[in-house]
């Protein structure tokens, strides 16, 4: 875990995590109600549960900074800023989505808040994080690319590459490890080797912190120091950001497989009431809270309501965006 | 077995026909394992229950939950395989099989011919792949053709719970590698249960449906979209042959031949993309011996030019249909 | 340039033909930038030499030697393309391409459609292949038809040095993903050298010899020796038109078409192996817009069903060859 | 480097050593002046400089076990007792070769040997190796499998999920890395962010041991080691053998991109020499070398005239070996 304790991050900044958490917490609600209730028929990865830990993180970055994520990443997605009501659309697969239907959950793309790829190949995104940092590394422009991803993808082949050539090449990205302690039915220990997953760092002799993720300050303070690292020109920083996912891995998941008393033991520690309870105790009301949730949960019903009232894509779109010229009918 | 059970009108669906199969092949021969990510019971016996029971009957040495290592995992069905074991590993899509590539054909396929024959490669790979259940773009590709396309491999996929059962233990038990695809939306999907034992011949295709003016040349859940369209067609006074070919590669052209050596016409379906697909392959062969017979040219009918949508709008738009079977068909006739 | 310089005699081999591309490409856009293993010229400028001199002039970070990385070479592709770069990523040879297939067909290919035409992909990769080198079964093999058969990918390789320049430089400029196809045995073949500024359109093919009898459809290196058996021919009295296709995917389907329909007999040609191959689609769309047309059925000629072995005597009986080209045209004639 | 000195090897182990040691070193010589001479016209990598390594790795070893390499293999595939003649023909496309000339110098099996695979793609081998050594465990037949690779190959994702794969297995496999420091032209620390190799172990939990691969004595040892535990079902070992090879990566290659410096302390530092040199002064006479260098010199001059003696295969061979059934003409 990280070691040095930074001063707290300003009453703004804390806000604004908790706001950024709070719609995720939110939409993640009612994208299971809906989904539960018949009105959406996806398969849906929730992230409940890792809501603190990518709300801190996204806090942390500029809005034009990149992020790559994968199918568990609406918690991403949401705190990098995508508008609520272009994700739900998407999910919906409806023209007005941020792909026009086209990628659908797995696939979100939004390039006005930074969100490059979202991919739904296990560790793929990491080579394409490095692209873009490489692109920024080019350009000149003080970008940092972060791209997230599970545990159990830290066993796959594209991770290896991806790292040792970020460091190598000294790229701004920030690789961040979701580590929720499974891979879909997987326990961590069955699956890897390492005793702990930040042991990799040292194979690539690239920065590795570990943090507790569900810890607001901490993985604020984390992300922070990665990104100026980046912005800085020293490289790639490699963050463990240890957390938990309360619905398995997808929508339906019974998490059978998960020991009773870990399921339960997380949900003590579960991170968004006990982030409140941190903020309440550094003198912010519970009614400014109150406000901030019946805000969101304003936002969220609109964007729910829009994906549901949105058309669908032409079907002529099957043409269009395959290659840059349109397909002949 | 007891007196009660009403043998005849059992049903099995693909999951328990594929499981059936690996459970058959792992009584008869110690040296068939399984690999794969979450095929063990206790990660619930595979994404999609095809392996559900058998690390409880068998054990975890022989049904082997993996890491998300999807090189890692055809690797070692490759070297296990070499020294005599039969493994099947499980890779869980088959878009996923892209990480894997360099081992099935550029090892897989290979090995016995590099070899001079030394070393066989007796593994199978199950993948489930397959568009119209909302997986979109990366979860959803027929890539068949790619390993068609490869000497050294077999590709081989089933259109009813039985052929699965009697293909996948087929695959299990030959010594080349095999690549036996399952249709994503079709686990559930149930049929006719098949006899212990139950084997379908690799290489082999079935008459599915015998008919006299137009052949219909397919394999896996085309079939039965083939088989509606022929019966509908019945109607129209056509008559329909369907060939499910059940092996993709190599497959019985022998049979191809001879049926549309019969009927002059023929139509092959296929869910991938059309361009540059496995019906590419089938309407030269046709061609190439049939021309002066043929009354009309082989039609293809396959998905659009397009990555798969997720949109269930645009999704139908990018699946062949029975309404393109159809029509193709009528195109064939309608000279 | 100085006056004694004989520049119509200008000769220039592929290799030099690939650089030349690049090195254009590179001055007129800081946004172009390659990648390989041992490209930079610290490292040699690469194993073929195709970009020996580019990072002296253009400086190693944008002329970077990578680590044996593939998937992290493609991926980085990709990602600088999606936000404006044109990667040019050297992928040795061919078959070093499997263990990215990933990043290729799942990302590169689909990031446009999956992202509603926000990211598109403008990435190329260039890549070695071909038997007859002594290389053996995996450093050899000619894949095009897989990646033909993936929407969203173009597919393109030369013939000749002008033709490579002028295609790779296009595929450069392009805004989709290209996989442009080197011929690991030409790189020292010669031919005259194009002008500065030198483009050939993608999916445009080119008349490479005008005939009235048959067309001979391939690429690549396919083109030398259809010529050679075109002119063998003519004193038999049978007239070859030869069509380069540049681009095989998508391909010109209109040239295809345009050529057989005046010479009304076809033989499709490449190196790959025959099933599955390139030729199969070629062949089946002849014969769907041209069957009453036609005075025979398409012939296809392809390489043998098997790895490409080693031993020089075996390589040989593996590849097409000009014989089988002749035989084709000959059985196209033989009606 | 192994800290623990073990009693030497035993005198018949130490000739045993030497004498693979000087079939590699003739042999690679032989190859060498036939393709200069234009006797066989073949890609060649030499394996000049890794001689002991490979030498003293299998002699720790039993003859059926396992063995996987690379192009860079002659050294391995001889050590690992491949009859010559055998391997010549291949390399020269006969008939009589291990594959029937079907393979070719990249691709040599010998399962009498144990000379399971030899790839041509970079690191390729070690997922395979994975497998020979599951077969192994679930056999219970005591083999141990061995897979040797180059430096540069540990930055592949092959490398990656194989290491982290052996080890929650348990299988009883070696990794060996033949680190010669450079990938084709490419120095290590151009394409790899880990200071050491060996800095890779811990993050798979496996047992790592970094050793000079020119030194008989500690390269035996570390084999030897990795063996035993192996074989006493305690998993996998990392071996990083450090070594040179003196003819860059292919015949031919002028080594333009090794610093003169380097290359001179490399080749003051032979193996070969410096072995002979050893034994030497461990009461070995110089007559018995010589007489062992004479019985090589012997079976490799027979070996290359076997090669050159020998038929090409069939053309009708193409149809075989590609199915188990043959396909038709
Ligand atoms: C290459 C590949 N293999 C397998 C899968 C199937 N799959 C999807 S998510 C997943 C588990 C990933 O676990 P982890 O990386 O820990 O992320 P989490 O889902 O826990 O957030 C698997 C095996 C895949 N999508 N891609
Ligand atoms: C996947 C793949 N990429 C690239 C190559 C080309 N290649 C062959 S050997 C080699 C260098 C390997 O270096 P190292 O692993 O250190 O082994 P060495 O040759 O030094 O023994 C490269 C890049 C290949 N064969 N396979
Ligand atoms: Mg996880
Ligand atoms: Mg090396």
């Amino acid at each position: 875990m990280t070691g040095d304790t930074a001063a707290e991050p300003d009453r703004s900044v804390l806000l604004d995590i908790y706001r950024r958490a709070n719609l995720i917490y939110q939409a993640d609600e009612k994208f299971r109600t809906m989904i539960m209730g018949g009105q959406l028929q996806i398969i849906y990865y929730s992230p409940r549960g890792q809501e603190i830990l990518s709300a801190a993180l996204m806090a942390a970055l500029n809005p034009d900074d990149y992020l790559v994520t994968t199918y568990r990443g609406v918690h991403d997605q949401l705190a990098k800023g995508i508008p609520p009501r272009d994700l739900w659309a998407e999910f919906a697969g409806k023209k007005t989505g941020t792909c026009k239907g086209k990628g659908g959950p797995m696939h979100i793309t939004h390039p006005e808040t930074g969100v490059m790829v979202t991919t739904g190949i296990v560790g793929s995104g990491l080579p394409i994080a490095n692209g873009l940092a490489l692109a920024s590394q080019l350009e000149g422009d003080g970008k940092v690319t972060v791209v997230c991803f599970g545990d159990a993808a830290s066993n796959i082949g594209a991770f290896h590459e991806s790292l040792n050539m970020a460091q190598i090449w000294k790229l701004p990205v920030i690789f961040v490890c979701q580590n929720n302690l499974y891979g879909e039915h997987t326990p961590q220990a069955m699956s890897t080797g390492a005793k702990e997953l930040i042991d990799r760092a040292p194979g690539y002799g690239i920065k590795g912190v570990q943090v507790n993720g569900n810890d607001a300050f901490a993985m604020y303070q984390a992300a922070s120091e990665a990104a100026a690292r980046a912005r800085a020109g020293e490289g790639p920083t490699f963050i463990e950001a240890k957390t938990f996912r309360f619905f398995g891995h997808l929508l339906g998941d019974d998490s059978h497989y998960i020991p009773k008393e870990e399921m339960a033991a997380a949900k003590l520690a579960d991170p968004i009431p006990g982030y409140r309870k941190a903020l309440l105790e550094r003198q912010v009301s519970e009614a400014e809270l109150d406000a901030i949730d019946a805000e969101i949960a304003e936002v969220v019903a609109e964007a729910a309501a829009h994906a549901l009232a949105s058309d669908y894509p032409d079907t002529d779109e099957i043409r269009i965006d395959v290659l840059g010229m349109e397909i002949a009918a | 077995m007891n007196a009660e059970t009403p043998v005849k009108a059992k049903k099995i669906n693909f999951a328990q026909a594929i499981n059936l199969a690996m459970d058959e092949a792992m009584a008869a021969d110690k040296r068939v394992i399984l690999l794969g990510e979450d095929i063990a019971d206790g990660q619930g016996g595979g994404v999609f229950t095809a392996t559900k029971g058998l690390s409880t009957k068998y054990g975890v040495a022989r049904v082997r939950s993996t890491p998300i290592s999807e090189q890692a995992i055809v690797g070692a069905a490759v070297g296990a395989a070499i020294v005599g074991y039969r493994p099947v590993a499980e890779i869980m899509l088959m878009n996923f099989i892209t990480v894997a590539m360099d081992q099935v054909v550029n090892h897989a396929a290979k090995l016995r011919f590099m070899s001079g024959g030394q070393t066989s490669v007796p593994l199978t790979i199950r993948t489930a792949t397959g568009a119209g259940v909302g997986f979109g773009g990366q979860h959803s590709d027929m890539l068949e053709a790619w390993f068609a396309h490869v000497p050294g491999l077999k590709v081989v996929t089933a259109s009813n719970p039985a052929d699965a059962k009697g293909l996948l233990l087929a695959c299990i038990q030959d010594d080349d590698p095999c690549i036996f695809i399952e249709n994503t939306a079709s686990y559930g999907v149930s049929g006719p249960a098949p006899e212990p034992g139950y084997v379908v011949p690799l290489g082999k295709a079935t008459v599915a449906r015998e008919g006299s003016d137009v052949t219909v040349i397919g394999y896996g859940a085309v079939i039965g979209h083939a088989l509606a369209v022929a019966k509908e067609m019945e109607a129209d006074g056509v008559s329909v042959e369907v060939i499910d070919l059940r092996t993709i590669a190599p497959y019985d052209e022998a049979a191809v031949l001879a049926s549309v050596g019969k009927t002059k016409r023929a139509v092959v379906v296929h869910e991938a993309v059309r361009k540059f697909g496995v019906g590419a392959e089938i309407s030269a062969l046709i061609h190439e011996h049939l021309f002066d017979e043929l009354k009309a040219p082989v039609q293809r009918v396959g998905s659009a030019y397009a990555p798969v949508p997720f949109s269930p709008a645009l999704e139908k738009a990018y699946l062949y249909s029975r309404d393109d079977i159809a029509a193709a068909i009528h195109k064939t006739m309608g000279r």
